[in-house]
């Protein structure tokens, strides 16, 4: 080792090769393949449409597995058409049977649990297989909520143990091309539920051969492929080629034939030939990546917004020299402040609870948090639904310190006196703190005195679902675009640990909701809803936010992109445009 | 001994004390340190930058020299990030010395009663810091978040409770090279029991290492609290280097470099004269690493 | 002429501003010729050396002035290189402790060829022929064999002679061994000693030979330069020295020496020859009657306050799985004897022998495993631990290594009253304060020092600490284990008449164990030779040494150095 | 040698108490203390009952015992079962993600290990010299910048500015893998540089004072020979119980470099399952490190034997 003190005046020249050696193998990005790639922002749990519940395992799961029903994709409101089935059911009169006709020529996946590893065709038992394990008690799938109280004899079924050859009054096969459901009471969104990953259609021979590993052998009939998966943050997806003949849509939006959105009408879709999914925990990563083409879209993190949106939501100059594409749209969404109402200090004290309302200023919040690029909700439903009025003001959702104060002694606080310190929960997040503090300043406005407790998620959520939570912070994003979604937030028998965490209860609203739950769609349930949507807001059961807005970075290299809120399985209709890829590239 | 006080001696530490005294670079450190525990005092007592939750300026303002709160620039929420820097500076010098006095009286206590006993209470010991260091620390840290909730408490907690095991290891090792010194047996043959031999000769001649740690030991929980706020278990409710930091993940690629520059830099300092120090206490303490 | 020293001032950086550990220092040797370098420590002999050798730390050290002539070239100009060639080849070093002097981690054959690899160009397997050979020469038992074992497989003499052994493999000119033989037993020491004097007979090297004890260099030096504080202060031939000394300081050093032909009432020391500033003074004869002891001993004045029978302590040996006892290493194995009050009783034994573990026995530092420790008409054998307490103040122990056996941490006035005040001895501090001082006079330091801390004080005046924190309690019997041996000579005298006054005053009871003979010649009425735990030889001190009956006791004492002039 | 297998084996049972005790700290820990997973894992429509069946099928309505029980029965047997978060079986999981962290840690451990003990031989050589101090106080500032902003500076800069490597993520396979794990392995490394460094020089410092080395100079051997053959051979031992008691901690790899540059490796699985509760993934992760903690000081004694003739196994 003597070399070393002879070299001593090299040793930057002995250090630096590696270094160079690394850089020369730095990875080409290839031109010759139409390759998405996407980004998520936690890691996908595993393929099983059972257990697909948050977001990011959902969209990886839809692009493997179809469900019978899919939203239109360049349609709003959201419509549902039909995907694995042939067409919109028959619904019987009573709004209780539902039957389906299947496509027929669907196949599955070539793979390896089926004879010869040619993929077979999807028939009528599949989907009843697949709505047998969403209710299978031993699999404990997070989607059945969805089902539960609902088909007939399918909760029964649960009970006895989920034996797969045992009937279900509520599920019938009478061919192999058509399915009938079987209700027990009225359940109008029982149709979004079957446009869910949750009811995707798996086969009974991948699930038995793989068993518990079934969860990383994707075997659907989506337009993509993927290899078993690996748990690597990188995911790669290859087109189906199996997929059946599908069509790029023909109809739209107004404005979708001006942004070019219906060029590929009726097309054979998929576009691309490969998608890449890398998960990037952090922002910061993410977007620089994005800003280097190595992803293609991406939900902009809020404190990138300035850098890229120009005043008036337009992207900034440098930007579009780039390519870049913003999609700004609005998301069925609303964040909220809830107000534990089982809380002996707020449960009967509605003057408490608006006047924190007033004293909250939201517009700062959205101009602090969202860059002043969100909505503020007025009230639970966001625009976009049913029930949802344009023209509806929240009184109490305004920032008046005043009428706060004069709140604050209608509740017997004045100026906070008498009042003590609540305990505001949230997690452990950057945004969510800096928002925390927020909150606390704004309540010292009124005198009142608010502390904060951090958790972990799972912190977060036991403390909520136990009721111990006198507040805290939450959003709610629409599992499908219907208000019942949201309204059922303060439904009171769903009170903690189900989804009305608030725990808000009240008799008139409990009834109205039962009434107008089970009422198809109609102007006498608008009505129903906007009644309750309304009380919803001058109940004051939480200190309602903003509804978001998803911000969405493009290449503009990426054709046919379009926002939607149910995006699982959307990518089959994207498409890249290699001679713009590679002109942009160059730019960079 | 009144007559004895009156006789200028020079004991080990005031040996010590001088040639730390001779030590240029160690004195500068200890003014720095010093510096920042003013800082951290005024701050915890009000008079420095209390109002660090005053907006002066719009969101995110470049940094200026127009005005001494917009040196630095200004945050989301347009606070003054000179400002969070001072305030931050009482967290991180708080997290530092309790942390530090929770994990030296159970390093020592621990390594001390383990090294001077031995047989069993040595291998309970040596079990329950085997045990406790093949856990990975960041499960502990998290768990301690767990039952205590989170906050600067918590900090404290979890930060002294999962650095103890140096020290008692350190300590354990000494006392039981001690322990067979002949001043010891001398002790034992002029009549003194254990707790004598312990508590008035033993640990005596090791506090050193118990100070030459803590002076590191401080340190690391200065920067391991910008670890925990990155995995949540920061300080809520006011600014800290660590949270500051965090928010700069967010911020960097919009080009708001300030707020990560400001609390890097503030905390670069005292570390580095946390360890300068640390080194020249070792150099002066143990005389027989001098000059390595 | 082979080396030449022309005034050569060597001097060292502190904090303090420079020191000067060498001035103006000559001397010449020549080949086949011996030159003894004698001085205590610190007084410039090993830098001197060091010098030579071109090892001087730089920094901190430094050649100021002077010429050192090797067959008339400077080495202090050599370059690194040049004198690296010089090194382990013209001339080569032995140094004082064998223990760490070796690479533990490397065989003694790969130490050994190394230097062969170097200057003589020789392959591996070569120079592990020639390692073998000189393993064989220097006297290694089966070197074929040993040339393959580390140094910690080796004893303290092995090792010393494979250092040796290293130090001539290029049949160096010169040879420097500083102080080669001071941590060795005697009946090492001896054979070592042989086996250089062979050695330089054989291939006709110059010697230069570093020691503290003139008695050790009588025998082998040619001529002899002492030194002291620095300086050279005389320089002539062996017989000179010896029989016409010219300096104090070294008719000191030849007199501080205790050996069995000459048994002072007191040893002299420095202080007896010179003042603090160095003026000679004519030394008290009185001190130098030799006396015979008195062996006999009155029932009355001289009670039994010591009986040890059967006493047995024997540490188990581990193995296996579970750590069970599969036999003992018997440290002690049964030990008799009686010892009467104002007596002392010598140990003496070779390293390793049993003698400190009966020493700390006795004290029930260490437990017994089984036999009788009568003190006083009581067995403390086996009594608990906190019965103990009452008899700490009767008996005490001074150490050998005066800097480990004073807690650091303390005043000298802390050390010496904590007896005091674990045995109620004295009521208040300030009777307690008084009480050290007056015992810091009586083991000859100033009373104000009390305020100081060890580190403050030499070798010699920590272990004059030692017997007064010993004497604090006010015992009658005291174990003194080996508490000269890491001393000077010139200290060693002094503390042992010490310890020869308190003895006179209190009627104090020694233990005194010590490796070396002459000095329990000196001090002991009685002596008990160990061996593997056991006695092996009990008996008045004069009979012991002059007419010993265990062959095991004739080898020790024929290695004590003679003290005597080569060429008479 | 009997003797040497005796230990071996003694050391091995050793691992019985240990585990026992692992099992039960993180028994108290995420049994007792830690928030309950299964409203979590049922998502935000759970029912009470549902909440039951969960917890019934967890096991965590057994009495305590039993619960306990269970941790020490995979502790010992290896069998950990599934996730709860993810259903993913433990052990693929930690077979999965242990590649990827070691192929981030194990070279960067390497790198750093090798740099630092030469450059530590370099310094101790020139001890007192002004490349001695610049390299002390260089190592004393990188260690005085959090490893945070070494991570978010570095990414920014050299990747995204320069543009010399990936921003992040990870792909299998040589040389694919290279130009993402560089920046990481480039960041560790300097990371733990000044440490290192500073250990070692101490280390080696310390060895340069003693007996040998001044024998070994008389035999007319050159510093740099000393140094590299003499000193760093006894420098070896406190080097390997520093850096082998590091391996065991290479398996979790690092954590903020996992999540910020999307490396799928065992540190990020494991921050996971902290923020999810996932209770049988910490408590491999816990068995694991342990058994591999255990392990290592075992491989560190055998290997004292060998870089220390002096030590014997017992």
């Amino acid at each position: 080792m003597d070399w070393l003190f002879r070299m001593k005046k090299h040793l930057a020249i002995l250090l630096l090769l590696p270094l160079a050696l690394v850089m020369a193998c730095k990875k080409k990005m290839s031109f010759d393949e139409k390759v998405l790639y996407q980004v998520a922002s936690a890691k996908i749990q595993g393929f099983d449409p059972v257990f697909a519940s948050d977001a990011y395992s959902s969209q990886a799961v839809g692009k493997v597995y179809e469900s019978l029903y899919q939203y239109h994709y360049l349609k709003r409101p959201y419509t549902l058409v039909p995907n694995l089935a042939s067409a919109m059911p028959e619904v019987s009169e009573d709004g209780l049977t539902y039957k389906i006709p299947l496509k027929k020529g669907v196949l599955f996946h070539n793979d390896e649990c089926f004879p010869n590893g040619k993929g077979r065709e999807m028939k009528a038992s599949d989907v009843a297989y697949s709505i047998r394990r969403l209710a299978d008690p031993k699999l404990q799938s997070t989607g059945w909520w969805l089902l539960e109280n609902k088909v007939l004899g399918l909760d029964e079924w649960r009970k006895a143990g989920g034996d797969y050859s045992a009937p279900i009054k509520g599920l019938e096969t009478p061919d192999d091309y058509t399915v009938i459901f079987k209700l027990k009471r009225p359940f109008p969104q029982f149709l979004y539920a079957l446009a869910m990953t949750f009811t995707s259609v798996t086969p009974k021979e991948a699930v038995e051969k793989y068993g518990e590993e079934f969860l990383n052998h994707p075997v659907g009939t989506g337009p993509f492929t993927m290899a078993p998966y690996e748990q690597n943050y990188r995911i790669v997806f290859e087109k189906n080629p199996n997929y059946r003949q599908e069509f790029y849509p023909t109809e739209g939006e107004e404005s979708d034939a001006e942004k070019g959105l219906l060029k590929a009408s009726g097309k054979t879709v998929p576009f691309v030939d490969k998608i890449v999914l890398q998960i990037i925990r952090e922002p910061q990563p993410a977007w620089l990546s994005f800003e280097k083409g190595r992803v293609d879209m991406f939900g902009i993190p809020k404190d990138n917004f300035d850098k890229v949106v120009a005043p008036g939501d337009a992207i900034t100059d440098a930007y579009k020299e780039k390519g870049i594409v913003l999609h700004i749209s609005p998301s069925l969404d609303i964040t909220y402040i809830a107000f534990n109402n089982a809380d002996s200090l707020f449960k009967d004290n509605v003057h408490l609870r608006r006047a924190m309302s007033l004293a909250y200023n939201i517009d700062e919040v959205n101009k602090l948090f969202y860059n002043g690029r969100t909505l503020k909700a007025q009230s639970i439903i966001p625009p976009g639904i049913a029930g949802f009025r344009e023209d509806y003001v929240n009184p109490y959702r305004e920032f008046n310190l005043v009428k706060a104060r004069e709140e604050m002694e209608k509740a017997g606080y004045p100026k906070g006196e008498g009042l003590p310190v609540i305990k505001y929960e949230t997690i452990a997040s950057t945004t969510s703190r800096q928002m925390a503090e927020y909150f606390v300043k704004s309540m010292a406005k009124i005198g009142v005195r608010v502390e904060v407790s951090t958790s972990t998620w799972p912190q977060f959520i036991q403390k909520v679902n136990t009721k111990q939570a006198q507040m805290f912070g939450m959003a709610w994003g629409a599992d499908y675009p219907d208000g019942e979604n949201f309204l059922q937030l303060l439904y009171s028998p769903n009170g903690a640990p189900g989804s009305n965490g608030s725990n808000f209860s009240n008799p008139v609203y409990d009834s109205l909701f039962a009434t107008s739950s089970v009422m198809q769609d109609s102007p006498e349930r608008t009505a129903l809803y906007e009644r309750l949507n309304q009380m919803a807001a001058e109940q004051v059961p939480m200190i309602y936010g903003v509804h978001r807005k998803s911000f969405v970075v493009k290449h503009g290299w990426v054709r046919n992109y379009k926002y939607h809120e149910f995006s699982q399985g959307m990518e089959k209709y994207y498409d890249i445009d290699l001679e713009e890829k590679k002109r942009l590239y160059q730019k960079m | 001994m009144e007559n004895t006080i009156k006789i200028k001696s020079r004991s080990v530490w005031s040996d010590a004390w001088d040639r730390l005294k001779r030590d240029k670079l160690a004195m500068v450190s200890l003014g720095v340190i010093i510096i920042y525990a003013v800082v951290a005092i005024l701050s915890a007592t009000g008079l420095l930058a209390a109002d660090w939750d005053q907006k002066v300026g719009e969101s995110y303002m470049a940094p200026t020299t127009e005005k001494i709160s917009l040196l630095f620039g200004t945050d989301i929420f347009g606070y003054s990030v000179l400002r969070k820097v001072i305030h931050g500076t009482q967290i991180a010098m708080s997290v530092g010395l309790i942390s530090t006095l929770i994990a030296i009286p159970i390093g020592i206590s621990l390594g001390a009663l383990a090294g001077y006993f031995g047989k069993w209470i040595d291998e309970a010991v040596v079990w329950f810091y085997t045990t406790f260091s093949s856990v990975p620390g960041i499960m502990l840290l998290m768990s301690i978040a767990f039952a205590f909730g989170k906050g600067l408490t918590t900090l404290y907690i979890a930060l002294g409770l999962t650095s103890w095991v140096g020290l008692c290891r350190l300590i354990r090792g000494e006392v039981m090279k001690h322990k067979n010194r002949e001043y010891v047996q001398a002790a034992t043959a002029i009549g003194a029991g254990n707790g004598r031999k312990l508590f008035i000769h033993i640990i005596p001649n090791v506090i050193h290492l118990v100070i030459i740690n803590a002076s590191l030991q401080f340190q690391v929980a200065i920067k391991s609290e910008v670890i925990l706020s990155y995995l949540g278990l920061g300080v809520t409710g006011q600014p800290s280097w660590g949270t500051m930091i965090d928010d700069a993940k967010q911020e960097l690629a919009q080009g708001v470099w300030w707020q990560l520059a400001g609390a890097t830099f503030a905390m670069f300092f005292v570390v580095l004269a946390f360890n300068i120090l640390g080194d020249a206490l070792r150099d002066a303490l143990d005389p027989k690493l001098k000059g390595k | 002429m082979l080396l030449s020293v022309k005034d050569l001032c060597v001097d060292f950086s502190t904090q303090d501003g420079t020191m000067r550990a060498v001035n103006n220092v000559s001397f010449n040797i020549e080949e086949g010729k011996t030159v003894g370098l004698v001085g205590e420590s610190g007084s410039g002999k090993s830098v001197t050396s060091l010098a030579i050798m071109g090892l001087i730390p730089d920094p901190p050290g430094k050649i100021s002035q002077g010429e050192i002539l090797y067959k008339e070239q400077d080495l202090v100009k050599f370059s690194d290189a040049e004198m690296r060639a010089i090194r382990g080849n013209d001339i080569s070093m032995v140094f004082q402790e064998p223990m760490t002097s070796l690479n533990p981690v490397f065989t003694v054959g790969d130490q050994l060829s190394e230097v062969l690899m170097l200057h003589k160009n020789m392959s591996r397997k070569e120079a592990w022929e020639k390692s073998i050979e000189l393993l064989n020469k220097v006297g290694i038992p089966n070197p074929k064999h040993s040339v393959g074992k580390y140094p910690h497989e080796m004893s303290g003499g092995q090792k010393q002679r494979v250092v040796i052994a290293m130090a001539i493999a290029c049949e160096p000119r010169l040879l420097i061994a500083d102080e080669p033989t001071t941590a060795l037993d005697v009946t090492i020491q001896k054979q070592v000693l042989d086996l250089m004097l062979e050695l330089q007979d054989q291939y006709q090297m110059g010697l230069l030979f570093i020691t503290h004890d003139l008695g050790v260099i009588g025998d082998i030096a040619d001529e002899v330069v002492v030194m002291y504080k620095s300086n050279v202060v005389e320089h002539n031939t062996t017989s000179k020295i010896f029989y016409q000394p010219q300096h104090p300081y070294t008719k000191s050093l030849l007199a501080c020496r205790p050996s069995s032909d000459h048994n002072p009432k007191r040893l002299l020391t420095v202080s007896d020859f010179m003042d603090a500033q160095g003026n000679p003074l004519t030394p008290e004869t009185s001190k130098m009657e030799k006396v015979e002891k008195d062996f006999g001993y009155d029932e009355e004045k001289n009670p039994v306050i010591l009986e040890v029978n059967d006493l047995n302590l024997h540490f188990p040996i581990k193995a296996g799985l579970f750590r069970r006892t599969v036999d003992y290493t018997k440290a002690v194995n049964g030990v008799s004897f009686k010892l009467r009050k104002g007596k002392t009783l010598g140990l003496v034994g070779e390293s390793g022998c049993g003698k400190t573990t009966l020493g700390r026995t006795i004290l029930r530092l260490l437990d017994p495993t089984s036999g009788e420790i009568i003190y006083r008409g009581k067995n403390i054998a086996d009594l608990p631990k906190y019965q103990l307490k009452a008899l700490r103040s009767k008996m005490q122990i001074i150490f050998q290594d005066p800097y480990s056996s004073l807690n650091p941490r303390m005043t000298v006035a802390e050390i010496i009253m904590e007896p005091m005040i674990l045995n109620n001895i004295k009521n208040s501090k300030k009777e307690r304060f008084e009480h050290a001082q007056w015992l810091m006079k009586k083991v000859g330091l100033e009373p104000e020092q009390l305020s100081r801390y060890p580190h403050e004080f030499s070798g010699g005046q920590r272990q004059r600490i030692s017997i007064a924190r010993a004497l604090a309690v006010d015992p009658e019997f005291i174990i003194c284990d080996e508490s000269v041996s890491a001393l000077d000579v010139s200290v060693q005298a002094q503390v042992l008449n010490l310890l020869l006054d308190l003895q006179d005053e209190f009627g104090l009871t020694y233990i005194f164990i010590s490796h070396d003979l002459s000095v329990i010649n000196f001090i002991a009425d009685e002596v008990a030779v160990m061996r593997q735990g056991e006695i092996v030889e009990m008996n008045t001190a004069s009979m012991v040494y002059h007419q010993p009956e265990q062959e095991y006791t004739r080898t020790l004492l024929e290695a004590i150095p003679r003290g005597v002039p080569k060429d008479e | 040698m009997n003797g040497s297998w005796n230990y071996i084996l003694r050391r091995l049972l050793y691992l019985i108490p240990v585990l026992l005790g692992v099992c039960l700290l993180i028994f108290v820990l995420f049994n007792l203390v830690a928030p309950d997973p299964a409203a979590l894992l049922l998502g935000k429509h759970a029912t009470p009952e549902q909440i039951l069946e969960v917890r019934q099928n967890l096991g965590l309505t057994k009495p305590l015992y039993e619960q306990y029980f269970d941790v020490v029965k995979s502790a010992f047997t290896f069998d950990f079962g599934r996730s709860w978060k993810t259903k993913q079986s433990i052990t693929t999981m930690i077979r999965l993600r242990a590649i990827p962290s070691l192929t981030v840690s194990l070279p960067a451990f390497v790198f750093s290990t090798i740099l630092s003990i030469l450059f530590a031989l370099l310094v101790a050589y020139y001890r007192g010299k002004g490349i001695d101090l610049f390299v002390r106080v260089s190592c004393i500032a990188m260690m005085s910048i959090s490893s945070l902003a070494y991570i978010l500076f570095f990414q920014w800069f050299f990747a995204y500015k320069m543009e010399w490597f990936e921003i992040l993520g990870y792909e299998p396979g040589f040389p694919s893998v290279l130009p993402f794990i560089s920046l990481p392995i480039i960041i560790w490394v300097i990371l733990s540089l000044g440490p290192d460094i500073r250990f070692y020089r101490t280390v080696i410092l310390d060895e340069i004072y003693q007996d040998y080395v001044r024998t070994a100079k008389a035999k007319g051997l050159s510093d740099r020979k000393v140094l590299l053959k003499h000193v760093l051979r006894n420098a070896m031992i406190p080097i390997l119980t520093y850096t082998v008691i590091q391996l065991p901690f290479l398996l979790l790899g690092a954590l903020l470099l996992e999540s910020f540059f999307s490396i799928p490796g065992l540190g990020d699985m494991t921050i996971e399952a902290l923020n999810e509760s996932d209770f049988p993934v910490l408590k491999a992760m816990a068995i694991l490190s342990a058994v591999a903690y255990v392990t290592f000081t075992l491989i560190q004694d055998i290997l004292y034997t060998w870089v220390d003739p002096r030590v014997k196994l017992n």
